[in-house]
């Protein structure tokens, strides 16, 4: 038999002006299992502990209920009081009267009833709880960084400055991602490539960082602290080893397709280092386009190449490494305006391209060396269209969301050509100028002093009359429509996540929405945290962002990594969901409902009558569960409980609410 | 059905709630010092995906007068998707208690956040509203009573 | 089968002059059955969505429930697109809502199950079978001929009316003229509006919007507009001289219907499909193309020293008697 | 003078003809697609985008008085590019049929040439374009528009005297009777 | 149809005595006669001779599939002559992770109707499932008034609705037939046995049988395959499929068409969900 112990507490008169405190006691006394009962003015404070330890000595008690403030707000300090005793901190319960009674009733008849009821209640989950303890789980201290870009390479860094291992794994041939293809960076106008290769080098060179460049994240399990990733290495037909990268080989291959770097804008050849900056400075062979891959012929680069790194018998390989931490920077792309709009051009006019392929345009290490031409016939553009809000604010069309930084990058694109194009003439059709950072609202004005038109209107249809592209659009501030006679036309094309998010955030076991962004554990107080301990987000894989944004972003995720990994090892709550694997049938449903993962079907020596069996039944992850209990509801032998509210002690609280 | 007219008579009504948001938006009414009829008792859940159907029948059968689920909205769970599991489940089984019988006021689901103090108040005042209304539950009621009822623990 | 329930439409019998007859041609060239509803009346057209809901909805649906009652099981087909249009929303706004069939019941004072599915002639003709026969009887090529294919607004907006999938640059209609060998050039106004519904009543606001049409086309390398409406044709046929004379360049764009040029390539002579009955002339255009593929098929065949008798026959397709 | 944005009745009917059309009027962020791509935008006194604000203002005066209500084309280019699928073309017809309603009509000649259609078909059931232009042009006083086309239509053959009429010329004339009886609302 | 009942049933032993030669299986589950001409048992072919006494005729009406959780950790197959329904509530037990689908050899045999009134509604007269088919296919039926049992009554007052129920369960002996016979009950221990944790009491009363059935709908209601066995067993002619199949209307109604036994890797409703499910908690 229990021996529970009733302590009700007074809460000054928060409690006791509306409860009759002594009656409550009075009444528990004669609950089941209560051998003592009291009331105490402050039961929180030192003497109210004190009071309650020396009555646990004295009555014998195994267990306590205190009527107070919500659990919410004294259910840790009661807890670590009971560490000092011979009760275990979790034979606890505590009924609300104060929120949830006192607080909220005025009849002095009726609002001690409840308490009694309350009271009842607790005393009988009580009476069913059992002893919990917590475990230790040890944390193995390396990071590893899902993605190579700016918001990558930072987080990175900051982890590998902590003393920490890092592994960057990057699906590209390089490191880099979009912020080395830019120019200029807005508002300070900084060469974008001047300020993120050093980036690049630094992680190259850096003791705690080991690069996967051309790498995926081919499966992940366990939990915080403890993962164990498998990376899968494409072929790259180069043996990176030997290769010094001298660049023999690009120059004589004659194959030339279209370059993802330049967007589309130049070519490249079939083995190739993707930029002159790249990191790894060193060549892959693209066997979609290579004629030895593909063809069985040619085979110069191996002729050519000095040290033998060619090997065009290179296959896929994996490896499989344990991980402390994980986070996800995997980045942005563009949407394919063209599929969205056939109603500018759908992608058949050669003038119309993308913020990104103008970026390639001005850049001075791009397809023109930095003159703004037109792709069609290479001549200077003297009026230019920028068109925003390609793709977003459009939920028709392309994406409901604001893409965030293309206000800014068209100001700055404007700028460029209004600077690099004498006499030239840009219009920008916006609906809302969003200028929300240091020093943008200021730019956005010396864009217009420079003189960029802006017109308050959505474009309705482009449309090619010789060698002009006819741009239709409404001034909405004036109220009449308008067309403009463009030589080029930029659009802003809305960013979305990198197509391979979704596949990432599945082997994570992480949420995503409905625009395939990466769900962040709360929008204001865990920005950086996801859903599952162990796994952090940065940049462009949480919705669309500035670089100083994403940058800022990075490094908040390292700094939540190095606080993960500077512990040895860290303590998970006993209240989590446990298996009865005899009475288990092995179902599954169970699993399938688990949001953590945290739920797996093992084999088990069980037995059937009296033969020894090997069963199949479900098994929680005690590092990965978080105790939600959804899984006991869906277990219809109820052999999958949660430890603090199990079956039991719910049905007795349901039973005592009615005695 | 006939209702007993006894003015006296109070319902005892049963309110799961999650822990994260409606367990705290409850906190917060009684933070803000607003006025609920007494008969009401909250059973506190880690999540709303926790309350098993199971439960609900358990309370008519034990005398309850009224159960109310409530959790995290869809989209805002703790727990990522739990409540979205608990609407499916809930949605079913009041459909199912409604085919045997019983008042669809009687057996009521909500989604209530931390911060809706109000909701949570109102929501009280409503369904306590309807059931004194409604009189007695006198349907599913019975006697049972599980061996174990007081040891407890010891399995 | 190649067998429908015909819905002529108004202008059928009376400015589609050159439609029907190019029609009729393919139509018994081909085995089309076409099953015309029994007294059928006008869909109401624009006017009447302009000036009563139910109206609009009503007109058009007699026609369905006749053709449910005459000819049942088969899809209606109908050449306008305005009448499509009309047609295709009853049976929408029909199917959509048991309320409003009941009440277009109501008024029709006939049962009106909404059940035939409303083709345009882009449908029919875009359908394999038809497409396949009128391959088969192709007996000259319209190449070097480069038409833009007009659309017009209703037989591809509103989407869920018309199914269209791409509204801004549909291509049943440039897929059907490919196959008589001229060139559908890429053009930007294919489903831009020609505003016929206001051309009468609000003639200054709505002419401009033709000039914009040809002056696109004629950008685009067009020699000629293809359309497969009586409304849109006529309306770019009547008016190209008028505008004309307020420029100081002319358009010299005949405005053709698709069904004639498939009947030329079939055989056809001017007078069989209507081809000198257009208001701007278009007869000497299709005759340049197809003296110049004559000639040049007879060049080749004689080259290839296999004689032909019929390719030395100087005029392939003959002036109209009338 | 001032406009006075809250009062009732406009909102009222304003929100009604959103409903039927089903239409958010707060969705529309005024971005002037509609406008940009409206073929007959540049006879408007109205733009679209306008319509679809004054009726989120509730100011449907200016909306029932505007030409754009009867100019508009019915053509759909800015429903189908519209970012909300905002439906305007069902917005100004529903417009439009509570202007006739309230014998508010800022275009005579449309109306006209909608009176003389429709009743063209109450009578014959069938459109006359010969009717149709002829009656219109008397009844407009525009006498010699499209005039000059008339000797070409009758040389080739376009248009002739006669007219087609259907049979049953009874059944239209009651169900247009009946439609019109049941109000302009659906 | 082509074959004559005797034909099948040849071709029946015929099948089950290929199935035992292979060595693989140790029994086929079947059905044989019993001293009553309108009654059939099902029965257990173990050896070749034993085959012979395999019947098929309008009296076999016992699902079989259920049989295969007789030894859920089985050395050899175990050979199920399958109707349609039977088909379906081995996908049940398959897709329940119950029974391994290498361990069954299925020989599927169309269905033209049993002497059991489920079969009139039934919508699978074929079998999904099999390794083998014994005659031909038969001509399918959709059972466009599925719901109409349930339909009518919804229509009942609450008071009447309980009253009905509160009489049916006071009939309710208690047994666990319908538990026995249902292939969508397959835990290795029912909740209903477990007295510590007390989810029910035993008593066969009224109280005791309402939570019971209403758990029993919970539990199965997103997993029925609608065979009617729980019906069939109940020796107090329960309407235990009223229950249920409001349930799967429900599911119908706001989750979309849904139908189990189907060989589709579809989860359970309750075991999935959508973001855009319908709301009323709002």
């Amino acid at each position: 038999m229990a021996r529970i112990g009733v302590f009700i507490c007074h809460c000054g008169t928060n409690i006791a002006s509306v409860v009759d405190v002594e009656r409550v006691a009075e009444s528990a006394k004669t609950m089941p299992g209560v051998v003592f009962a009291t009331t105490y003015k402050y039961m929180c404070s030192e003497p109210g502990q004190a009071m309650i330890k020396e009555s646990i000595e004295q009555y014998n008690l195994d267990r306590i209920v205190i009527g107070s403030c919500s659990p919410r707000m004294h259910e840790l300090t009661f807890r670590k009081m009971l560490k000092g005793t011979k009760i275990n901190p979790y034979m606890l319960e505590i009924a609300n009267l104060r929120e949830q009674c006192a607080w909220v009733h005025t009849d002095r008849e009726k609002a001690t009833e409840k308490a009694i009821g309350l009271v009842q209640m607790s005393v009988a989950k009580v009476a069913n709880n059992k002893p919990l303890t917590t475990s230790t789980i040890p944390i193995t201290k390396r990071a590893l960084v899902i993605g190579g870009g700016i918001a990558g390479m930072q987080a990175a860094l900051d982890i590998a400055d902590c003393g920490f291992d890092v592994t960057i794994v990057e699906k590209e041939p390089s490191i880099g991602g979009h912020m080395v293809m830019l120019d200029k960076t807005f508002p300070t106008m900084d060469c974008s490539a001047c300020i993120s290769t050093p980036k690049m080098v630094e992680c190259n060179a850096h003791p705690n960082i080991t690069l996967k460049t051309s790498c995926e994240v081919e499966k992940v399990s366990g939990y915080v602290g403890n993962f164990e990733v498998t990376i899968k290495e494409k072929a790259k037909y180069v043996n990176h080893d030997l290769c010094t990268g001298c660049g023999l080989c690009q120059t004589k291959c004659p194959t030339k397709v279209t370059s993802e770097f330049d967007q589309g804008l130049s070519k490249r050849p079939a083995i190739y280092i993707p930029f002159a900056q790249a990191v790894p400075s060193k060549p892959v062979i693209d066997a979609n386009a290579c004629l030895k891959l593909t063809k069985d012929k040619c085979g110069i680069c191996e002729k050519v190449c000095p040290i033998g790194a060619i090997d065009y018998k290179d296959e896929v390989s994996y490896t499989t490494e344990e991980y402390g931490a994980i986070v996800i920077a995997t980045g942005y792309e563009l949407v394919d305006w063209a599929e969205m709009y056939p109603e500018y051009g759908g992608g058949k006019y050669k003038d119309v391209i993308t913020g990104l392929q103008f970026e390639r345009l001005v850049n001075a290490s791009g397809p023109t060396e930095g003159h703004i031409v037109r792709p069609s016939d290479g001549k200077e553009p003297k009026d230019v269209v920028i068109v925003k809000c390609v793709g977003s604010r459009d939920p028709k069309k392309g994406k409901s969301y604001c893409s965030r930084a293309c206000c800014m990058y068209s100001a700055k694109h404007a700028h460029q050509i209004l600077d690099k194009i004498p006499n030239s003439r840009v219009y920008i059709f916006y609906m809302d100028v969003r200028t929300p950072g240091k020093g943008y609202e200021e730019f956005y004005d010396n864009t217009r002093r420079d003189g960029a038109q802006y017109i308050r209107g959505r474009v309705s249809k482009i449309y090619k009359e010789g060698s002009k592209l006819i741009v239709r659009g409404e001034d909405s501030l004036i109220g009449k429509p308008v067309t403009v006679e463009a030589d080029m036309v930029i659009l802003a094309t809305a960013m979305e996540p990198s197509p391979t998010v979704a596949d990432v955030a599945n082997k994570l076991g992480i949420a995503i929405d409905a625009d395939r962004w990466v769900t962040e554990a709360h929008p204001k107080l865990r920005p950086v945290e996801t859903q599952t301990n162990g796994i952090y987000l940065c940049g462009t894989c949480q919705g669309p962002k500035d670089i100083p944004d994403t940058v800022a972003q990075g490094s908040a995720a390292a700094a939540k990594v190095a606080a993960l990994l500077c512990h040895d090892e860290m303590e998970t709550s006993p209240m989590i969901s446990f298996v009865d694997p005899n009475k288990c049938s092995g179902c599954g449903f169970c699993e399938g409902v688990c949001p953590y993962k945290a739920i797996t079907m093992v084999e088990y020596a069980g037995r059937d009558g009296n033969r020894r069996v090997t069963k199949t039944v479900a098994q929680v992850n005690e590092g990965l569960c978080q105790g939600c209990g959804c899984c006991n509801a869906i277990c219809r032998t109820g052999c999958i409980d949660l430890k603090g509210f199990t079956n039991d002690q719910i049905l007795k609280e349901v039973d005592a609410l009615c005695l | 059905m006939s209702v007993k007219k006894d003015n006296n008579w109070e319902p005892v009504i049963l309110a799961f709630c999650c822990n994260w948001c409606t367990y705290t938006g409850a906190d917060l009414a009684g933070l803000n010092r607003m006025k609920y009829p007494e008969n009401v008792r909250v059973i506190r859940v880690p999540c709303s995906s926790r309350v098993n159907p199971q439960f609900i029948i358990r309370a008519f059968q034990k005398g309850a007068d009224g159960v109310l689920v409530c959790g995290c909205h869809p989209g805002d769970c703790h727990y990522a998707t739990g409540n979205y599991y608990t609407r499916r489940r809930f949605m079913l089984m009041k459909r199912l208690l409604e085919y045997n019988g019983i008042d669809p006021k009687r057996f009521q689901a909500k989604w209530i956040s931390g911060s809706e103090a109000a909701k949570f108040r109102d929501t009280v005042i409503q369904v306590s509203a309807e059931i004194k209304a409604l009189g007695p539950n006198t349907k599913f009621v019975g006697t049972y009573a599980p061996q174990n009822a007081v040891e407890g623990g010891q399995e | 089968m190649m067998r429908y329930s015909y819905f002529p439409g108004c202008s059928m019998d009376s400015t589609a002059v050159t439609y029907k007859a190019s029609f009729e041609y393919i139509a018994r060239r081909i085995g089309l059955i076409m099953e015309e509803i029994p007294d059928w009346n006008c869909c109401g057209s624009t006017a009447a969505h302009t000036k009563n809901e139910k109206m609009a909805l009503a007109l058009p649906a007699r026609n369905i429930a006749l053709s449910e009652e005459h000819n049942p099981g088969l899809p209606i087909v109908t050449p306008c697109a305005a009448c499509y249009s009309r047609l295709a929303y009853s049976t929408y706004a029909a199917r959509n809502s048991e309320e409003t069939r009941k009440e277009i019941e109501d008024i029709i004072e006939m049962n009106f199950k909404a059940e035939p599915d409303i083709l345009n002639f882009l449908d029919l003709f875009g359908d394999e079978e038809v497409l396949a026969a009128c391959k088969e009887r192709l007996v000259r090529s319209l190449k070097g001929l480069k038409v833009a294919c007009y659309y017009g607004c209703l037989m591809s907006r509103p989407r869920h009316i018309t199914g269209e999938e791409d509204p801004e640059n549909p291509m049943k209609m440039d897929k059907i003229i490919e196959m008589t060998g001229a060139e559908a050039v890429e053009w930007d106004f294919k489903t831009e509006c020609c505003g016929a519904s206001h051309q009468v009543d609000a003639p200054k606001a709505a002419r401009p919007l033709i000039e914009k049409i040809f002056r696109n086309a004629r950008a685009n390398g067009a020699d000629a507009i293809v359309t497969a409406c009586p409304l849109c044709n006529m309306n770019l046929d009547m008016r190209e001289e008028e505008i004309n004379k307020q420029l100081s360049h002319k358009y010299n764009i005949p405005v053709f219907q698709f069904t004639e040029l498939i009947a030329i390539a079939m055989g056809a002579d001017a007078s069989e499909c209507g081809i000198h009955q257009h208001f701007f002339p278009a007869f000497d255009l299709i005759n340049q193309v197809i003296v110049k593929n004559a000639k040049e098929k007879a060049a080749m065949e004689k080259q290839e020293a296999k004689k032909d008798p019929l390719a030395d026959g100087p005029v392939v397709i003959g002036r109209a008697g009338r | 003078m001032d406009k006075i944005l809250n009062r009732a009745e406009g909102k009222l009917l304003a929100d009604k003809i959103a409903k039927e059309a089903d239409v958010k009027l707060h969705e529309c962020y005024q971005c002037g697609k509609c406008s940009a791509g409206c073929p007959m935008a540049n006879s408007f006194d109205l733009m679209p985008r306008q319509i679809v604000h004054y009726m989120h203002l509730g100011d449907m005066d200016e909306v029932l008085r505007s030409k754009t209500i009867w100019l508009c084309a019915s053509c759909h280019t800015c429903v189908e590019r519209c970012p909300h699928d905002i439906d305007i073309p069902t917005l100004i017809e529903k417009s439009r049929m509570e202007a006739q309603k309230r014998g508010i009509c800022a275009v005579r000649d449309v109306r006209l040439f909608n009176d003389i259609f429709t009743e063209t078909i109450r009578y014959t059931g069938k459109s006359q374009e010969v009717i149709l232009e002829g009656a219109y042009n008397v009844t407009s006083g525009h006498l010699m528009q499209d005039m000059v086309n008339v000797p070409l239509m009758l040389k080739k053959g376009i248009v002739r005297p006669e007219f087609n009429t259907v049979q049953d010329k009874q059944s239209i004339k009651k169900i247009m009777n009946k439609a019109e009886e049941g109000g302009a609302a659906l | 149809m082509a074959y004559t009942k005797e034909q099948i049933q040849e071709m029946i032993r015929q099948e089950a005595k290929k199935a035992l030669a292979t060595g693989e299986v140790s029994a086929v589950v079947g059905w044989t006669s019993t001293r009553f001409e309108d009654r059939t048992k099902p029965f257990f072919a173990e050896t070749e001779s034993e085959c012979d006494l395999l019947v098929w005729n309008e009296y076999c009406i016992n699902g079989t599939a259920k049989y295969a959780l007789d030894d859920r950790y089985p050395e050899k197959k175990l050979a199920v002559i399958a109707r349609g329904c039977d088909s379906r509530a081995i996908n049940r037990l398959i897709q329940d992770k119950q029974v391994k689908r290498e361990n069954l050899y299925i020989i599927g045999v169309a269905c033209d109707g049993k002497d059991n009134p489920i079969c009139k509604e039934c919508q699978h007269k074929n079998p999904l499932t099999f390794d083998v088919l014994v005659g031909e296919e038969v001509e399918e039926q959709i059972n466009a008034d599925r719901f109409a049992e349930v339909l009518a009554f919804e229509k009942l007052t609450p008071d009447e609705r309980y009253d009905y129920w509160a009489k049916q369960y006071d009939k309710c002996i208690h047994c666990y037939a319908c538990r026995n016979a249902c292939p969508a009950c397959n835990c290795i221990e029912c909740y209903a046995d477990q007295y510590r944790t007390g989810w029910q009491g035993k008593a066969a009363d009224r109280e005791q049988n309402q939570v019971y059935g209403l758990t029993r709908v919970y539990h199965v209601g997103d997993r029925c395959i609608e065979c009617g066995e729980c019906e069939r067993v109940c020796p107090m002619d329960l309407p235990i499929m009223r229950q249920t199949r409001k349930m799967l209307k429900d599911i119908n109604d706001l989750f979309g068409d849904y139908e189990c036994g189907l060989p589709d890797d579809r989860k359970p409703v309750l075991g999935e969900y959508k973001l855009e499910d319908p709301d009323e908690f709002m």
